[in-house]
């Protein structure tokens, strides 16, 4: 018998930190695959955010940094511009990405920058115990929307897929998800695509994904698979928003 | 080469960046340094293996300042006072990650947001760390447009040597005049290889990882601790100064960057007027030079420290003196600079 | 030789300009020279002025507060620097933005009908060099064939024009200035 | 013929792998490993066509699949 | 009201913040303060005239700070270490505004992202102006849950005495830990009116401005000696400290927050080991208690200063004792406390 | 004979500190115009940013604040909120609100904060001397671009109004000009409507108005005019981006 | 009838009066003001119809019309 | 009197609940008490713990290096903490984690195999009750009914059902704690 699926080479042997059933990890291992299947691992810098997965430098099997909270686009900037041969991507949650380093993601993408953005939409913020994200979706409680997140003081959930499409130099962009098998094997299609598009040099490429956070959603993995199909995917339609060919 | 330029000091700053072989400059306008962002602009858009970019902001120009210097690349990034305190965080993640780099700031009126007059009221942001936890910059405060160009140079030297983030501490006078300058060829240095740890492509070997944090108190503490034995060092064998008449003055001015030539203008007058004044200019902020001022403060026991604040390395002076001689303070600020007569007025008081 | 002047007048009138070919020509002529410049605290349409110093020695401190010479080419300059100008000093003044009568009898005054000059020169915006030829002839602290160099570096790949009518506004300048 | 391999240790329990086989023949183990957690396990192995889905969902990277 | 309730110090410092009339937080999650935000959501998110916001940003968040205590109203944002860097600008802009707000860290061990177990690496940061130009926070420093409760409401009345920002300068153990607590009822300060200044519309009389800046040097200058008098007066005025056994101690002991604790309890070892020591714990760290650590110093001639960083308020503490005594350190980073034994140990050296 | 055009009293008596030509005067007097029909200048408070309009607190006869660089909605957002029954706008570059600013920008429209945003689209960062901003033409020379803005490495010109339009809370965004009379009355109106709709509590509102920087454009005022008219209004696009009924 | 007033101290000759009246009445003065600036005026004040596009137009806020 | 307890353990064994408990009751009964978590390097799984001080005088050091007793609900907690107990001290430690033995001698020490206990009790998640049961007895620091009235407190608004789940485990932990 042969193996036929088994941990990529892109991924270290370091047992993931994340809690069970987290998505993170299965976005993790999608990555690596990617960069198994074009064989880049080696000329790879990957950017870590703070968040949950501010320990994916342990898991991926490449050369890696982390940034400061909210900082990656800038960070990976830094690092293409030096190393514009290098395959560059980094990995940001919702905090992250959405919130404190919103204007970093929106020039990287309207600068056009030729890296791959990994963007982990699980409504929350994970590390930090749980408090609101910007993608936090209506009514739902938090650490910091006690009383569900009110739209009135706390605005609607931010869509950064469809925000950043607006941007013309934003080569590819797609939400995916990972809540059942089908759906994760798009994602992974999707992500692949993304890495395609930096590989061919064209420009700025982001997938957002969307993730459970079990723990701070205080559901189990099941439960919360099946709360992100049902409120999630329905606010945050999935598929591409921004292919190279419309970019033309 | 050594045909003298007639340049302002923020321009030179940016050629002799470029004479140390920085190719990439990250950055965000602001006065008085945009002559520099656009110096940067104009000729590394044009160079190949180089990169230009106007940042969105001082945060994301620091923190691709972080990404680039992470890949060993010489790199630099330049504001002025206001978009300094923005890029504190990367800049304490920068010395965490012990990745070289070349910050400038040239110094404006402050606080808030000022004016855009010389002033030196960030000494302490400097020096002392503005940015969180225990680390230092190394900080370099030229007095000339020569220096600019010579310091800058050296920043970029000794931040590889030292695998450690690196100040220009300059002001709007500085970086808005013009003084001719020459570009002069330089002695070679032996600077550790950077192969070790910058992030390339894992090719051949393990990951490296840049990792500025690690959630073991007990490993942070080490990490600390290293950092700190670098600090030593630079205290030990980089420290620098220029010192004038300090063996039998009456006084002793300490004073640096634009300053400091005023005092020079100072020590001019006051000898036409029989009166004996020494200057002491440290030319390292950090490591300051607290050796020689400890060793004259043995000798000379009035001390005058001016500044355009409202009084910062006046500490530092006075830990360095600690209790020996009587040290005192003279300072404008908000962008006022000191005149020679009215210093020459001042340390009159104390004669 | 020391010599330390500024030059001040509105945002627009090109002071700045006339100190830089004023320190270039310094330095071709073999000088120490610092140029400094100071914006006012108005940044469009305000006060600038800026301050050159031409030296055999080391230049100590770049700021001058009490100038040999000053060139105003404006009321506001003049009533700012007047009092500074040391005791048998030079005031290069813009008589045609000045109407008002200088205070002081220690130091030479030159009166300059710039803009009006510019003005049949057919271009205001050269107010300055005539201003800056008067300078330059009254203080003789550089040639005038210097100044006409180093225009020509300064504003190289502008076109020849503009060039000459700046060397044609210089030269009225030096008259005026030769005349008193 | 194709099986799959869990790794009892990397395993953190969290069932994602049971609705994501087709086959319904993952079930969570009645003992904990070392972490604490009960790990998944397979039962009916020959009833398994090596389709990975389990794999593709679990989080931890616990499980191979062979064919 | 006087009733002991058991809460974590995050969640004291947001209720003594109610108490103190504070109705208005805006703030973004960080460990170890993020209790201290999920608080005032629960609480201002259910009151009237309040106002809860999670800002996009620790930058936005002070900001926020910023606009609204230019309305004249208490308001308070908090982070840990990163995210006070990252409010540097805005500080010095409110400092310059002279407009009270208080701000609370919780700090970490640091630099970079460093880790989240208690520190006070970032004294420097607080003390001396991680921001550009001349200006100070009114610096307070807890060293138990009910002191957290007691200084944040001081905080709020010496903000608006001196139209300062203040800061509470805690760290992860005591924004942590839980001890028991009383709110209890305080005396009414008279505080200055704040109708002469604030933004609430201009009806009935000339527009207000809150405008940070000014281009003339020679104006920002005198804005800057204004500011510069507050703190002569928080000198001389405010000043606090606690001292235990300072007058005939063989060596006194310097510790502020957390670590002062950990001191008394070397004190109660030592003293059983026959050793006299004494402590003096900083409650402000600005204004500094020198005076009193001068005092001593003539006639104690031995001091440690003890902090969990590489050394930063033994600056200010040479400072004071100005060659009058000898001044050595202990000191642990990166989140690490350090414990009484290991103390104990240290001073025994200089016995 | 009355008078039909005058200065409005919510300008000051101070002259502008703007150069000869320059666009940032018709803004203000629009804003001032507004805030005197509808009577609220009493009630107003502006925040200036940094920028060319910094001194913009010595011309509106209302009580102002100056923000530092980029953060006018996040201080915009402290004081509505401490002040709900105030009236709040600010009035921001394009650096301040497309480049340094974006975070607060995209937050405040995001949480549908009811304050107004008089956003001066000139193409340049104009204090500073010249600078490239986010909104710079493709091919413009500035300080920063030199040899013109070259898409490959600095992207395209972000399109501020079409970007905050996809969020659900933004509740009036809009582009005007102010090039011509007759765009200079369009403007006008939606200045006023974007007040309006702050006065009935609907929430955040934006308008984004192309100027001229005669100065650093290197242009003649009226050469500046015609400049903006030929290039800036066919790559943005004037008109209604969201309004209130869309909102709904 | 209809009547402008150009406030000379405050006009900066910027000239966007000029193209913006429909009756081509405004020109720049050929004296300069106390800054320096060319100011605006109008010729062949019968003909303004108080119009107020040179008004509108102003970014010094100079004009005043009358009606 | 002077307690101070260090209770350890993964990240989700509910340490941090098992000591606010204890020092909530530690308060009922009128005593000064601290109460200080403390989490290990890893954020998610990782191992976690807390001190907790009840103390008849004032509480100086919240941090006790050498605590009186631990309550260790994993491994690597015994492996951290178990040379750190004073002598004499109190070691209660989860036997259904933890197969290794302890290697001190001059220390009392309860073993309950609270995962299992919990587990016939058909909830996981009340072990640390357990635990908490067996050390309460074993060191009487507190009285058992002050502990149920601070369960009651803290987990206020929780159903009565996983109330009394914990109390049951509470007082089988109890019994455990009795017997040896
Ligand atoms: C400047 C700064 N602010 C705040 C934090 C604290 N912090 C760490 S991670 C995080 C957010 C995590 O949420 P997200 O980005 O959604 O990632 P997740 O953990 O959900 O994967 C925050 C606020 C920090 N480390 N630095
Ligand atoms: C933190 C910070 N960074 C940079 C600056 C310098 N600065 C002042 S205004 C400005 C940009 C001005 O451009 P814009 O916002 O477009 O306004 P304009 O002048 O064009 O109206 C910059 C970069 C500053 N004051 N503060
Ligand atoms: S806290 Fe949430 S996002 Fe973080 S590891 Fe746990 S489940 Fe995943
Ligand atoms: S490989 Fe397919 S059939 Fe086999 S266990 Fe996994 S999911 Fe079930
Ligand atoms: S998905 Fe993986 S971790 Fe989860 S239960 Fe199945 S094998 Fe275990
Ligand atoms: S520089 Fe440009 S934007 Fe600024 S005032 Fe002058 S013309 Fe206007
Ligand atoms: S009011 Fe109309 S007609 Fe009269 S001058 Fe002005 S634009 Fe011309
Ligand atoms: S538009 Fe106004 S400032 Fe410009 S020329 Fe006409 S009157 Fe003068
Ligand atoms: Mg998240
Ligand atoms: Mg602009």
């Amino acid at each position: 018998m042969k193996k036929v699926f088994g941990r990529p080479e892109s991924l270290t042997e370091t047992p993931f930190t994340y809690c069970p059933g987290c998505h993170h990890g299965i976005a993790h291992r999608l990555v690596a695959e990617v960069l198994d299947e074009f064989g880049v691992r080696e000329n790879t810098i990957g950017v870590c955010p703070v968040g949950c997965s501010v320990f994916a430098y342990l898991f991926f099997n490449c050369d890696m940094i982390c940034a400061a909270h909210g900082r990656a686009p800038a960070i990976a900037t830094g690092i293409k511009r030096s190393k514009p041969d290098s395959i560059v991507f980094t990995y940001q949650g919702d905090g992250d990405l959405a919130s404190i380093g919103t204007a970093e993601i929106v020039h990287a993408a309207n600068r056009g920058e030729n890296i791959t953005v990994i963007f982990i939409n699980n409504a929350i913020y994970g590390m930090t115990g749980g408090q609101m994200a910007p993608t936090t979706l209506v009514g739902q409680v938090t650490q910091t929307s006690p009383y569900g997140r009110d739209p009135k003081t706390m605005g609607y959930p931010i869509k950064m897929a469809e925000m950043l499409s607006t941007l013309k130099s934003a080569t590819y962009i797609s939400r995916v998800a990972l809540n059942k098998p089908s759906n994760i094997i798009k994602a992974k299609k999707s992500i692949k695509k993304a890495f395609q598009i930096q590989l061919e040099g064209k420009g700025f490429s982001m997938v957002e994904i969307l993730s459970t956070c079990p723990t701070n959603w205080g559901l189990s993995p099941i439960e919360a698979s099946k709360w992100l199909e049902e409120n999630m995917i329905p606010y945050y339609p999935l598929g591409e928003f921004r292919t190279p060919e419309e970019v033309a | 080469m050594a045909e003298k330029i007639l340049m302002k000091g923020n321009e030179a700053i940016g050629e002799a960046a470029i004479c140390a072989g920085c190719r990439y400059y990250f950055g965000y306008p602001i006065t008085p340094q945009s002559e520099l962002i656009a110096y940067m602009a104009k000729k590394l858009l044009k160079m190949k293996d180089a990169s230009f970019v106007q940042a969105e902001s001082e945060l994301a120009a620091i923190n691709m300042v972080y990404g680039a210097a992470s890949t060993g690349v010489r790199v630099m990034t330049s504001s002025s006072s206001p978009g300094i305190s923005l890029m504190q965080e990367g800049i304490s993640y920068i010395a965490c990650s012990e990745v070289p780099c070349v910050v400038v700031n040239m110094m404006r009126g402050g606080p808030g947001l000022g004016d855009i007059q010389p002033a030196q009221g960030d000494y302490f942001q400097a020096t002392k760390g503005g940015g969180h936890g225990d680390y230092h910059l190394i900080v370099l405060a030229p007095s000339s447009v020569q220096e600019l160009v010579d310091l800058t140079m050296d920043a970029f030297d000794l931040a590889d040597k030292y695998r450690n983030p690196a100040m220009i501490l300059g002001d709007g006078l500085l970086g808005q005049m013009m003084e001719a300058v020459e570009f002069k060829e330089r002695p070679k240095v032996d600077l550790p290889s950077k192969e070790s740890w910058t992030l390339v492509g894992c090719k051949g070997r393990k990951p490296h990882w840049i990792v500025p944090f690690n959630l073991n108190p007990s490993v942070l503490e080490k990490m600390n601790l290293v950092i700190n034995e670098k600090y030593k060092k630079l205290k030990e064998h980089e420290v620098r100064y220029e010192s004038i008449n300090i063996e039998n003055a009456d006084l002793i001015i300490v004073a640096y960057g634009t300053v400091a030539r005023i005092v020079k203008t100072v020590i001019q007058k006051a000898k036409k007027e029989g009166i004996n004044i020494g200057l002491i200019r440290p030319i390292t902020l950090f490591p300051f030079p607290e050796k020689i001022i400890s060793k004259t403060a043995e000798r000379i026991k009035k001390f005058l420290v001016v500044e355009m604040s409202l009084g910062q390395m006046i500490e530092d002076v006075k830990l360095a003196v600690n209790g020996k001689a009587e040290v005192n303070f003279y300072g404008r600020c908000g962008g006022i600079i000191p005149t020679p007569i009215e210093i020459l007025k001042e340390l009159n008081k104390y004669l | 030789m020391l010599e330390e002047v500024i030059i001040a007048g509105f945002g627009g009138q090109g002071v700045m300009l006339m100190g830089r070919l004023l320190a270039y020509a310094g330095m071709l002529e073999g000088k120490n020279v610092a140029w400094m410049p100071s914006y006012g605290p108005e940044m469009r349409g305000g006060t600038a002025n800026c301050t050159v110093i031409i030296s055999s020695e080391e230049i100590a401190s770049p700021v001058v507060p009490y100038p040999k010479s000053i060139i105003v080419m404006n009321k506001p300059s003049l009533d700012k620097f007047e009092a500074t100008v040391q005791k048998d000093g030079l005031i290069i003044l813009n008589e045609s933005l000045i109407d008002q009568k200088v205070n002081r009898d220690d130091v030479a005054i030159v009166r300059v009908p710039a803009n009006d000059i510019a003005n049949q020169l057919g271009n205001l915006r050269v107010a300055n060099m005539v201003a800056l030829g008067a300078y330059i002839k009254k203080s003789g602290v550089v040639k005038l064939k210097t100044i006409f160099k180093a225009l020509e570096k300064t504003l190289a790949g502008r076109n020849q024009k503009l060039i000459d009518l700046n060397k044609k506004a210089l030269k009225q300048g030096e008259e005026l200035g030769k005349e008193c | 013929m194709a099986k799959i391999i869990i790794d009892q240790e990397r395993c953190k329990g969290c069932e994602l792998c049971i609705p994501a086989c087709p086959k319904h023949i993952i079930i969570m183990s009645e003992n904990f490993n070392k972490k604490g957690y009960y790990p998944a396990e397979q039962i009916n192995p020959e009833e398994c066509t090596g389709c990975a889905f389990c794999a593709l969902t679990c989080p931890d990277v616990a499980i191979e699949v062979y064919k």
